[in-house]
Order: structure tokens, then sequence, then C-alpha cells
């Protein structure tokens, strides 16, 4: 028996970005919206850039709206008009994202007219969109969400999402690797990367891949193998978890993407949770100009240094 | 010091990388005292820890080390003011994550040695040799790298003969 | 196709004694790439280069590998011999086979075999490794000093007697500093403004020295050689060029009563002012918080007097651009306030002492004034409150200083020594006095210090109380101070007539924002950083930056004139050539590559990343991208290591070099 | 050739293939995916699932090597991967959007250059294809002139009865020489009724239509609205059947190497990237362009084929949700 999340709050914010969008495009606020629209599949949904305010009509706000629009900002998809202002609709976790890469230099808040959502949680996959939310098929992050009401956005509808108390799935699986010998892990992600096509495309729904050419698309030199083995699996998913530490925000989007169901994720929440102890770093709300690996103090831990 | 040498059965490969100002400097009292010291470490020479990126300890793994050696000046130390404060930090999280993907930390050491400590050097490399030895061969990476996709690879076994014997 | 010469050194029998270095050549020799390998007794010895310079030549070899001992021995002797054999020296590369190899092993055959491989991988490095040009970089032979109290005058000094112009930058309205302020000095006691003042001539009237007085750097630009001041001259409502420094404005402004901060606010002072009578430059500057013409428009009093129409209440604030090559910091100190705390600060108060309740609790400097014969009393130890002369004095030490519960853990230095002067000034005023002096330490080391401080003691009758003030409170008109004298286990209670306290030496409030500014480090009471504490102690990490006097950290009028010297020195350095020569081991940045996240910049201990844009021949902008400007670039390769996409490469050092190296293995 | 085949027997016939030393490829379970791999034994199949990757890699492997070298002194020393030695191998279970795929493929493979890579593989693998009985809106066979029973491709075909075993047809000599080796396996056909198939609920697209638009819209602002929100994954082309590009690169160090085909995908900003720097499908759009294209005319123009078998796998796993099957069916109404 698996128990619905109360998503009923849904077709208010839907008129609400709606109306909001119409509002900013033909006052000429913004050039573009970038937002959510319904497709063919019952149930699916996906990014579109509106430029007319007579298409704002066209946003949707569903469980099966997963995307982080943020990745349309960054500099990687250059065909997203760059002209101007530009709207976006963001959950709590893209907005954490959008944060992240003005610490980063990638955007600006005054090009951005930020339309927020209330809510309640999305899906986990859309392989199948035509799905009720609930308890099991609500997606990892939003059991752990804590902005189900994104905050300093310069629209927020007034609707308030209901928030169940979720066990934290992150949480436990990290704690049940932890307890393994490392034997044991390296069997269990030499099976997942194993797995492994180098679609790419987790680097490319990911807002903080924002590099014009990746250091593992490079060959001089060749510091990951490209081809994908099992060895240049391995190498690729390292080199990612370490280059989004101390800036991933937590949208998922890599896992949730994953044609071949890797739990990537995983490996981005536990630097998460490694950096928040090690230094107190947790990727929030606050434009931060220097992420944790960009800056240092000189009484961080070096117990491991002999 | 003139300590019967032992045969080993297994001697493992070792990768130093290492800041030139203070822990190159460390390694070459060390020769200039002439101290003695497991011939398995190679060192790679870096302005400062600062430059070291996480890749080349994977790299290193990768090709076959069976235990690697980051080692740069102390805190406060450092010719670059602070190249090595970064540096802590960085490894600090890319430890973690190897951990975290099964790589046994054991096999990946890091140390202050200051231009300075030569004994320092000479223990630090002597230990992690001989607990590398303890340990043998760093397996999962080198049986990674021989691995193929099921579609790719060859698995009859006269062809994979012919194969390796190039 | 690489021509790859080897050579390995035997190094008498240091290596080969270990190492078959024949074998090593032999080995070395089949590898790809290396088309000639030998080996050589000697390699660093003459006959040796010409060897290896002969084989360039005859062999026309491309790189070359050198196996000897360590690069830090020799790696500049041979990339000189390889230089004068017509090969970039750059192109050679040390194989270090004696301390890391021969002289650590002794088992020959797995020497041999390390040595092999070294070389195996120096082989394979110099493979990628590039020409690489030396860099050079002009110098603008001008210098700022910032700061015009004892350092930055003795700087400024040095650096124009050399023959080279300085622009001298004063935030108040006059040069002089705190020794201005000061009566004598240890320790010889001759009087402060006869030493300081006639300095304070000099740099007003050297040709070579440009001087900003009521002025502050306001932006910085640039690097080493090259920098570009903004400088903010603030309205003095006094034209320099026009006053003459007669001073009847002075005498004639209606407003008197305003306490003259150069005085402690013992004295008083018009609004329109010098800080002091020999001040420099002698041209007055109009208080606007205290003058009724701006308060009202009325009056307008000075200006009507004024004979040169020197008085001008329109004059703003200008902004100055010079361009200097070098820079001296020497911005100096505050006195550790009890009373008036800066904002933000986490230094906790002495409240128990009483200081700006009791009028007669001074701290070091106020005595300063009062025994300064131009001072406020006329070089008279009066009290504050009554005027009267006190009978008992105390003296505190370590007020701030030392006591990390109150947020300060160093010592201030000068304290101990001005104490011992200040007891000996009282005594030597107010004949029947008694001084009494609370200490922790005595710290008098020094030349004649220890003496002086003796002298104080068994000469002056001071008396020297170890141990602490715990309590300090008004009865009647007298102060009584309680605390232990911990030498004799007992508790002391003085009825004083006045108490001083030798309050600590800190970093001028705002040093952490021109800092900030000039892309310099200090530390978290906010003195500058230098960029070594025993070899660099003048340097800053920036190039072209240098530190003097007690901006840096506490220091008396000695050591503060020695590092002046010594800053102006280094400036010399610098101006001797025309041409900054440097190692051309420093980063460049890929354009194609970067995405301005400008990872490198947070993280570059010399602030040498700069935004750079890139615009098409319209003038459009493309893209910005980050720019290290090699004048600037110490060299870390921290950038490369923190740039995601390795969009920035420090030469010498590059990731195919190092993958190479690892690959060799 | 027409026989029956029961679930036990099925079973069996696996688990004697893996015997006799062959590869039996077909749809097990892999950390939580369902992927076609080698069995190690028959239990591990899983045919109540579509694989998530389709069966083109067991000709056209993700990533293969084609040569290696070493360098010894101043020598190279190359050798060649000799096709001769591949596996024989047995792919099970296909679905018929997977099996349609592989004589699509023979047409590039064998045509001005004759892959013997692929063609190896392909002349030692018998293909077994599998009805489908279940569909979900991304299905879309029946749009692109193919059907759930469609046993094109196969060598073999299964359709699965009512009541269990599978009614069995042969489409190929190798499908009969199967049946042959194991034919105490095989029993007669049985009147029993099949299963109901799958019934993908998309139109049928008039591809002639679309090819019509597509010959005549190389430059349209429809691409832009289309493709503006892929963000360059190549998903797409690696779960597709019939997607093909590869690139060649060559991995290893100064010492040996090996060098490597691997699949490609125009969605990546380095497909058709020339070593000047410039690329003719420098933005999204145009390489989503690329792709209709290819799949729609050039395939065509070519080889009087298209490189769609509607398996859906795509539209399911696209991170952006772009849905091919109602690309295609929007062209075929312009």
């Amino acid at each position: 028996m698996t128990h619905a999340i109360d998503t009923s709050i849904y077709s208010a914010v839907t008129d609400a970005i709606r109306g909001e969008a119409q509002r900013i495009l033909s006052e000429g606020q913004v050039s573009a919206v970038v937002g959510y629209a319904a497709a063919r599949r019952k149930g699916s949904a996906q990014p579109i850039v509106i430029n007319q305010a007579d298409d704002a009509a066209k946003l949707i706000f569903t469980p099966a709206c997963v995307n982080n629009l943020a990745v349309y900002l960054t500099k990687a998809k250059k065909e997203i008009p760059k002209t101007g202002k530009i709207g976006i609709v963001v959950k709590g976790c893209d907005l954490k994202a959008l944060v992240g890469l003005m610490g980063e230099s990638q955007l600006k808040r005054e090009n951005l007219y930020l339309i927020g959502i209330p809510c309640a949680g999305v899906l986990a996959s859309t392989i199948q969109p035509d799905k009720e939310l609930t308890h099991d098929s609500i997606a990892s992050k939003c059991r752990e969400c804590d902005v189900h009401l994104p905050t300093g956005c310069d629209f927020l509808p007034s609707q308030q999402p209901g928030t169940p108390e979720l066990e934290k799935r992150y949480a436990a699986e990290i704690a049940r690797l932890e307890t393994m010998t490392p034997a044991e892990r390296w069997k269990y992600w030499k099976e997942q990367f194993s797995k492994c096509i180098k679609c790419y495309a987790c680097r490319q729904v990911c807002p903080f891949c924002f590099c014009e050419q990746c250091l593992c698309d490079r060959n001089k030199p060749q510091m990951v193998e490209t081809t994908p083995r099992p060895a240049g699996n391995f190498a690729w998913h390292v080199v990612r978890a370490m280059h989004l530490a101390g800036r991933c925000a937590g949208c998922a989007e890599c896992e949730r993407v994953c044609p071949m169901d890797i739990p990537l994720n995983l490996l981005n929440r536990k630097m998460a949770k490694e950096l928040k102890e090690l230094f107190e770093h947790e990727a929030g709300l606050e434009v931060n100009e220097k992420g944790p690996l960009a800056s240092f103090s000189e009484k961080d831990d070096q117990s491991f240094i002999k | 010091m003139h300590v019967e040498k032992q045969k080993h059965d297994f001697e493992p490969k070792i990768i130093a990388f290492v800041c030139t100002w203070c822990t190159y400097a460390g390694a070459d009292l060390a020769g200039t005292s002439r101290m003695q010291y497991p011939a398995n470490v190679r060192v790679l020479k870096f302005p400062c820890t600062g430059r070291i990126d996480p890749v080349f300890i994977l790299k290193a793994f990768q090709q076959g080390a069976d235990g690697v050696l980051v080692s740069g000046c102390h805190p406060g130390d450092c010719h670059y003011i602070a190249g090595n404060f970064h540096a802590r930090r960085r490894f600090a999280a890319f430890r973690k994550l190897l951990e975290f993907v099964g790589v046994d930390l054991n096999r990946l050491q890091f140390s202050w040695v200051s231009a300075a400590e030569g004994g320092k050097w000479v223990e630090v490399v002597t230990e992690l040799t001989e607990r590398v030895r303890d340990m043998g061969p760093m397996q999962e990476f080198k049986e990674l790298a021989m691995e193929e996709q099921w579609s790719g690879a060859i698995n009859t076994p006269e062809l994979q003969e012919a194969y390796n014997q190039i | 196709m690489s021509r790859i010469g080897v050579f390995v050194c035997h190094c008498g029998e240091n290596i080969s004694r270990t190492v078959d270095v024949e074998r090593v050549a032999a080995e070395v020799g089949t590898m790809p790439g290396v088309a000639f390998a030998t080996d050589y007794k000697y390699m660093c010895s003459d006959p040796g280069q010409g060897l290896l310079k002969k084989a360039i030549q005859e062999q026309k070899l491309s790189h070359i590998v050198v196996a000897a001992c360590s690069p830090r021995m020799h790696e500049k002797t041979f990339r000189k011999a390889a230089e004068s054999a017509g090969l970039n020296p750059f192109l050679c590369e040390i194989a270090n086979i004696r301390e890391h190899c021969s002289w650590v092993h002794e088992n020959r055959e797995e020497a041999t075999a390390k040595a092999v491989e070294i070389v195996g991988m120096m082989v394979e490095r110099v493979k990628k490794n590039r020409v690489l040009p030396t860099i050079t970089v002009p110098v603008t032979k001008r210098s700022l000093v910032i700061g015009g109290g004892i350092a930055g005058i003795q700087a400024a000094l040095d650096i124009a007697d050399a023959g080279h112009d300085v622009v001298l930058v004063e935030r108040e309205p006059s040069i002089g500093g705190h020794m201005a302020q000061l009566s004598e000095t240890f320790p010889t006691l001759d009087c402060s403004q006869c030493i300081m003042t006639p300095k304070m001539v000099d740099v007003v009237n050297h040709p070579k020295i440009k001087l900003y007085t009521y002025a502050e750097v306001e932006h910085v630009e640039g690097y080493i050689g090259n920098f570009q001041i903004t400088i903010r001259k603030k309205a003095r409502s006094v034209d320099e060029d026009k006053c003459t420094g007669c001073g009847l404005c002075m005498e004639k402004c209606p407003v008197r009563k305003i306490p003259n901060q150069f005085d402690c606010n013992l004295g008083l002072r018009p609004a329109i002012y010098v800080p002091f009578p020999q001040a420099v430059p002698n041209t007055p500057v109009i208080d606007r918080e205290h003058c009724i013409k701006f308060k009202t428009g009325k009056c307008g009093l000075c200006q009507k007097i004024c004979g040169p129409g020197a008085v001008d209440y329109e004059q703003e604030d200008t902004l100055i651009i010079e361009p200097v090559g070098a820079i001296v910091v020497a911005t100096g100190f505050d006195l550790y306030s009890i009373t008036e705390k800066p904002k933000g600060s986490s230094i906790k108060g002495y409240g128990e002492f009483g200081h700006g309740k009791i009028p007669d609790v001074i701290d070091g400097m106020t005595f300063e004034r009062l025994a300064s014969a131009s001072g406020p009393t006329g070089g008279k130890i009066l009290r504050p409150s009554d005027g009267q002369e006190p009978k008992q004095i105390v003296f505190i030490q370590c007020v701030g200083s030392r006591a990390r519960e109150k947020g300060i853990s160093y010592c201030s230095k000068i304290c101990c020594m001005y104490t011992a002067k200040h007891t000996m000034l009282y005594k030597h005023k107010v004949h029947d006095g008694q001084a009494y002096v609370f200490f922790m330490d005595a710290r008098v080391p020094g030349k004649s210090y220890d003496e002086f401080w003796r002298r104080a003691i068994e000469d002056e009758e001071a008396v020297y109380i170890r141990g602490m003030v715990s309590r300090l409170y008004q009865k009647g008109n007298k102060i009584v101070v309680m605390g232990s004298d911990i030498s004799v286990g007992v508790q002391v209670e003085i009825e004083a007539d006045m108490v001083v306290l030798a309050t600590a030496v800190q970093p001028r409030t705002g040093a952490d924002s021109l800092a900030q500014k000039l892309g310099i480090s200090y530390d978290h009471y906010h003195f500058y950083s230098e960029a070594h504490a025993k070899l660099r102690p003048v340097e800053c990490a920036t190039a072209g930056i240098y530190l003097a006097g007690t901006c840096q950290g506490p220091k008396d009028i000695p050591d503060t004139v020695s590092q002046a010297s010594a800053a102006a020195a280094k400036v010399m350095t610098l101006f001797a050539k025309d041409k900054l020569e440097r190692e051309p081991i420093v980063a460049k940045v890929k354009e194609a590559g970067c995405v301005a996240c400008f990872y490198c910049k947070k993280v570059c201990p010399y602030g040498a990343v700069e935004e750079k844009e890139i615009r098409d021949r319209q003038g459009n902008l493309i893209k910005v991208v980050a720019y290290v400007n090699p004048g600037v670039c110490g060299g870390c390769g921290t950038c490369q290591a923190t740039c995601p996409s390795k969009s920035v490469e420090l030469d010498g050092y590059t990731d195919e070099q190092i993958v190479a190296m690892i690959e060799a293995l | 050739m027409q026989k029956y085949l029961s679930q036990q027997n099925f079973t069996t016939l696996l688990d004697k293939l893996i015997t006799e030393g062959k590869r039996v490829v077909a749809p097990r379970l892999n950390s939580g995916t369902v992927l076609y791999e080698p069995l190690q034994s028959a239990a591990e199949t899983v045919t109540d699932q579509l694989p998530r990757r389709s069966g083109k890699e067991a000709f056209f492997p993700l990533c293969e090597d084609i040569m290696s070298y070493r360098k010894e002194g101043q020598q190279v020393l190359l050798n060649d991967i000799d096709p001769a030695r591949f596996p024989e191998t047995v792919l099970v279970g296909v679905r018929p959007c997977d099996a349609a795929a592989v004589p699509v493929l023979d047409a590039v493979f064998s045509w001005d250059y004759k892959d013997e890579f692929f063609l190896e593989r392909r002349r030692k693998t018998t293909i077994v294809g599998l009805a489908c009985t279940t569909a979900d809106d991304a299905c879309f066979c029946t749009a692109v002139g193919l059907a759930p029973d469609n046993p094109k491709g196969a060598d073999l075909f299964l359709t699965p009865l009512e009541g269990g075993g599978y009614a069995c047809e042969t489409y190929s000599e190798k499908g009969e020489q199967l049946i042959q080796a194991h034919r105490q396996l095989f029993d007669e056909p049985r009147n029993s009724t099949a299963l109901p198939l799958a019934q993908p609920q998309t139109e049928t697209v008039d591809l002639k239509k679309v090819k019509a638009w597509l010959d005549e819209h190389f430059e349209d602002p429809a691409w832009d609205s289309i493709a503006t929100r892929c963000v360059g994954c190549g998903a797409c082309a690696f779960v597709c059947p019939v997607c093909h590009c590869f690139d060649i690169v060559d991995e290893g160090t100064e010492k040996s190497g090996k060098r490597r085909k691997n699949w490609d995908a125009c969605g990546f900003w380095k497909f058709t990237h020339h070593a000047s720097g410039h690329n003719p499908r420098d933005q999204q759009p145009k390489r989503y362009r690329n792709r209709i294209m290819h799949k729609f005319k050039y395939y065509d123009d070519k080889f009087g084929q298209i490189l769609c078998t509607g398996c859906g796998r795509c539209i399911r796993l696209c991170p952006v949700g772009i849905d091919i099957a109602s690309i295609v069916e929007e062209i075929s109404k312009k």
C-alpha cells in the first residue's frame, strides 16, 4: 500500500505561473521564460522556452516536471537566448543550483526573473510519466528536501505544499555502503559503473558541468579513458564526483537521467556529507563566492596527514 | 646502517607526488645523510602540493601503482603562501571519495615532510612500502584495466592468448 | 620525433658505486626517442659540460636529460650549458639518481633498476617539454610610499636619494606620524622632534619626492614594475600653492575649542588648523565638521583675512593617477584603545582599569604629549583632571598585549622600553615623585636597552612590581591601584595620583581594506604578512610590494628605520634594471576552454589572475576569460589543479608532462 | 518451419547452448537494469521487459579493440584483431524492434566498405526473436511499419502462447539449423492461441510525407523549436537499435596502447568537430536535425530504409523529454 502525496496545489500553481509568465513577457520584463510544458505522452512534461506572452498558457507544473531548468542558463547550452533578462521556473532544488552558478560567475541575479514553485515533490523517474506521486514514486531528493518553498524569488505562488515526513534514502544507502569493506564497496561500484555507456547524460544535464571542454574529453594528455570500458567508466565517475564536490546542489538530475540506472547522486550526496563534516559547507540559497574547495582555513583537519 | 637485505615475493610500486621546496629537498637530505630506504618509490616533483591534481593519484593507481604518497610543506611553510592549504582540503575530500568507491586508504598516504626532515621522509616511505608490501598488489585497478564490456570482449581463450602474445 | 640525449654521471664514485651507470646508459639508449646516451665521470665538470655541449651540436639533440645529482644542485648548471649549445634551457631535465637513488640504496641491482626507471621517467617528461622564453617585464622606476611616518619618510628619502622618483601619500594633513608626537626617544633620550622634523623638511624639499598629504590610496591596478595608483586627495579647503603658512587664519578662527587629536585631545585647536606647529606641509586644513562656514554657511572669516587668497571653500576631493613600479607600505599602527574599540573588533576592553572614566588614567601616548616640550602643558607632567603634579605615578605594562583572553596574544615589543623611559622622564621632571611599574616580564633586548632599563630602576628609582593589577578605582582625588607582587607573594596597594597604561600596538584601523586594494595578505590581527618570516621579511608575497615599520608588526624606531631602508634597498634592486627578468614557470590560460568560473582567481595566492574580455573586430564582447599576469604569477600551479576544465596550465609542469611521467612508470 | 517450444524446453535449450560453449545473450538483470547480456544460466533470462539497451551491441559493440601497438626499442609492433575468432553467439528473446534493426544495419556495414567486425559477428550470431505482449505509450513500432509480432531480422521467432510455451517459426537457415541441432526440444506446432499482442497506441505515420518535408526543409525554424531543449547527451543514440555512428580513438601510453572503436552520438558537441576547431553542426538544433535527417531521409536516400524501429527507448530515456514519435508525426502533418 503506497501513500499518495497531495499534489492538488499544482493546478493552482500552474495557473499562477502562467499568469506571471504572461505578465512579464507582455510587459517586456523578460525576453524569454524557461518552464515546463506538457508533451505527447500521458502525464509527461518537457522543458520549454517561450518568447511570446500567448505561449504562457503552455506552461504547466506537475509531478513530471522533473528537470532542473538551470542547465539551460549555463554556457554549455548556448542556444538559449542570452539577451536580456530571462524568466525561469524553479523548484527549490533548482534554485540552489542557480545560486551556485551565481557564486561561480556563470549567472547574474539581475539577469534572472525567478518564478518559484511551491513544490511537494516530483517523480523519481519519468520513463513512465503517467504515475501518481506517492511515497514510493517520489524522487529520493524530494524525500530530503528542505526547500519546498524557494525563497528570494521574484514571484512565488501562494499555495502551501504538503510535506509529509519521509525516510531519507540517500543517508540510509550511504550508511549501508560505509559499513562495507573497501572490497565490497569496490565490487558494488564496479558493477554499477560497468553498466555505464558514456552517453554523458549525467554531465549534460548537470548545471555545474558548464565547462566548454570537459577534462574527460581532452586527449592531450588523456587524463581519463574516453571509451566506455570499465576502467574509463570508473575514472569518469570518480572525476565527475570530485569536480562536483562542494558545488553540487543536489538536484539529482544526473541520477534521474542515467539510462543505466546508476545511483550517481549517491556519490554527490556522500561528498556533500563529507564536505559538511570537514568544512561545514552546504549548498544553500546564499551566494557563496568561494566554495569549500576554493578556500581554506588554517585550522582545517589534517588528521589524515602524517 | 647495513641491514641484511630481505627477499620479498612482492615488491610494490610506490609513486610519490612531492613539492620541490620541502619534501623533495627533504628526500635530498635523506640522500646526503646516506639514510637507507626501500627502492620502491618513484618521485614526481611538483612546484607545490597545490599543483597536484587528484586525477594524478587516480592515474597513478590506474597505471599500476600499488601505493601513492603525496607530500609537501608543513602548514604555514608553503613557498607559495597557501598552496598546501588548498591541497589539504582537496585531498581531504578526494580520499573520502576514493574510500567510498572502494579504494583501501592504506594505499594512499599524505604527509608533511620539510626540507629538514630527511629522517621523516625515510620513515614515511619505509612505512608505506612495508604496509603496501604486506597488503599485496593493488589488483582492483589492474583487473579493471583488463576488463571489457561483454560485447567488445574477446573471450575465446585462444584469441585472448594470441592477443596477449604481442 | 625527438632526439633526446641522456648523460649519466658517475659523480666520481658517488653514483657509480651503487648504480651501474654503463648499464643505465645502455638501457636508456634503447628507449624510444633517445638518440644518444653516454656516461661520464663528472658531468658537472668543465669537460663534462663540454661533452654535453658537443653532443647537443654533433648529434643535433632536441632535448637532454642529465642523470646526476639533485636538480636543486645542478639544474641551473646544465640548463646553462644546454643554452650555450643553442638549446632552450627548459628542454633540459635532470634525473636525480644520486640523492634519490645511489645514496639511499645499497643493493646494486635494485638501485640500477630504479635509476633506469627514474631516467626513463624524465625521458618521457622531457619529450613534452616546450621551449619557454624568459619573461621580461618593463619597470617603471618610480615608487609609491604609503604612510608618512618615520618608516615612510625613511624609505622615501632613501629611494629618492638613489635618484628615483617617489610618491609619498599620507592620510593626515601632515607627515610625521607617531614619532612626531613623542617627547624623547629611548635609549638615548634625544628629543623626538629634534631628530624627526629635519627629516620631514627633507621630504618636502626633496626634488624627487612628490608629497600628497591629506590623501589616501583609492585604487591599485597593475603588477610589479607597472602599478597604476589612484590617489584620493581630500579637499583641504586651502590651496597649498597659494598658502604661505602665515597662520593668521588659525589665529582669527572663531571656533577654538576643538580637542586636538595630535595632543591626545588634551590641547585645543581651531577649525582651520595645522596638527602641530612643525607640521609639513605647513598648510592648514579646514575641519569641515566643526567649521561654522560649512555648518551654517556664515562666517568665512579665514577667507576674508587670507592675504594670498588661499582659502577655498569650494575645493573638492581630487583623484590623481600615478604610475609606479614598486610600492612601500608603511601605514604604521594605532594604539590599542580600551575605551573606543573599532567596530566589529573581537578584542575585549579593560573596563576594570577605568580608562575614559577616571580622567587621570591615561595611555602612554598621552604621557608623551604631557612630557613633550611642545605639548599642551609645555612639558610639565600635570594631571588632566586638576592640573596638579602627580607625586605617585603608576605605570601598567602589557595592557592589551599578551592577553589571549582579551583577544591579543602578541607582545607589543616597545612598551617595556617606553615605560622605562616614562619613569625616567617623570623623575627628571618631578624630582620628589615616585614611579611604580606593574609588569609581567621586562623584555628589553637591544643595543643599550637593558642598560637603559636598569638605569630606570637603579638611578631613577622606579619601583618595578612583577604582577598584574587586579583592581583600580578612584578614591577622593587618588586612584587606588591594587595588584599582587608575585615575586614576593604579597598584595600591593598604591594610592596613585596618576596611572599610565602601556597599551598595545595594533595595526591601523582599515589596514585590511588597504591590503585588499593592494592584493597583499595579512594575519588575523591585520598586520601585513611578509613573504617569508626569516628570509624575505620586507617583501610581500605579492611581487613589487614591500613592507616597512609597524604595519607588519610591533617595532621600535631603530627597527622601523632599518626595515624602511631595507625596503628602499629592495625597491632600488628592482629599479637597477630596465626590465625585470623572471623564470618562465608561470601559468597561462587556454582561452578557448576557459568558462570564466574564476576558480583560478579564487585560489591564486598572488592575485595574479585577472578578468579579460575577448571582443570581436567590431568590439562586441564575445566572452570573458581569465588572464594570468606573468609578472605577478608565483608559479605554484594551484590554479591548474583547481581549474575544472584544465584551461589554465603551468608552464614547466603541464598535465602532459606529469601524465607522461606517470605513464612511464 | 513451425514448431512448439515449451517454457521448460526453452530453458533447457538455453542451458544446452551455454554448455556447448556458445555465447548466449539474452535479457537479464544487471544491478537492477534489464540488459542484453551473456547468460551464465538460462534461469537469468528476463522476458517480460524490453531491455534498456538494444540488441545492436551483439554486432556493434559499445567499445571494441581493433588494433594494438607496442614500442620496443626503435620499433613499433602492431597487431590486428582477427575477427575470424569472434565467438559463436545466440541472441535470444530479441524484441521485434531490436531484431528488425539488424538487417537495417547490414546495409551500411556492407556497403562501400565491408566492416568485418560487424559482418563476422553477424555471421556468427543466430537471432531468436520474441513477440511483444505489452507496450506503453512510448512504443511506436506500428507507426514505422513494424508490429509486435513482426519477425523481421529474426532467424527464429517465438510467439508466447496461452498456457505457456512458444510458437516457433524459422525465417532463415540459421534458425532451422538451431532447431535441427536441438530437435528433441522442439515439438510439433499446437493449436493454442497466441497471447494477445501488444497494441502500441501511436497512429501510423506517413513516412513518405515525412521524407518529402525533410527533402525540402534542411533550413527551417522548426528545428530550433524542436531541439532547443536538447542538452547534447548521447542517451538517445546509445539506446537506439539502429544508431550506428562510431568513433575511433587511440588509448594508451607512449609505450603501448590500443586503437578502439566505440559508439558515437550526434548529440555530442564533439560530433563532426573538425581538427581545425570548426564544426559544421555547431549548435544543438543542427545536430538534432542531423539525427532526424539521417534516420528518415539520408538513410532512406541511400539504402531505401529508415533508421527507426519504433522501440521508443529514446522517448523514455531522453533527459529532457524529446519525443521522436511526436516530432515525426508533426512533420508528417506539415
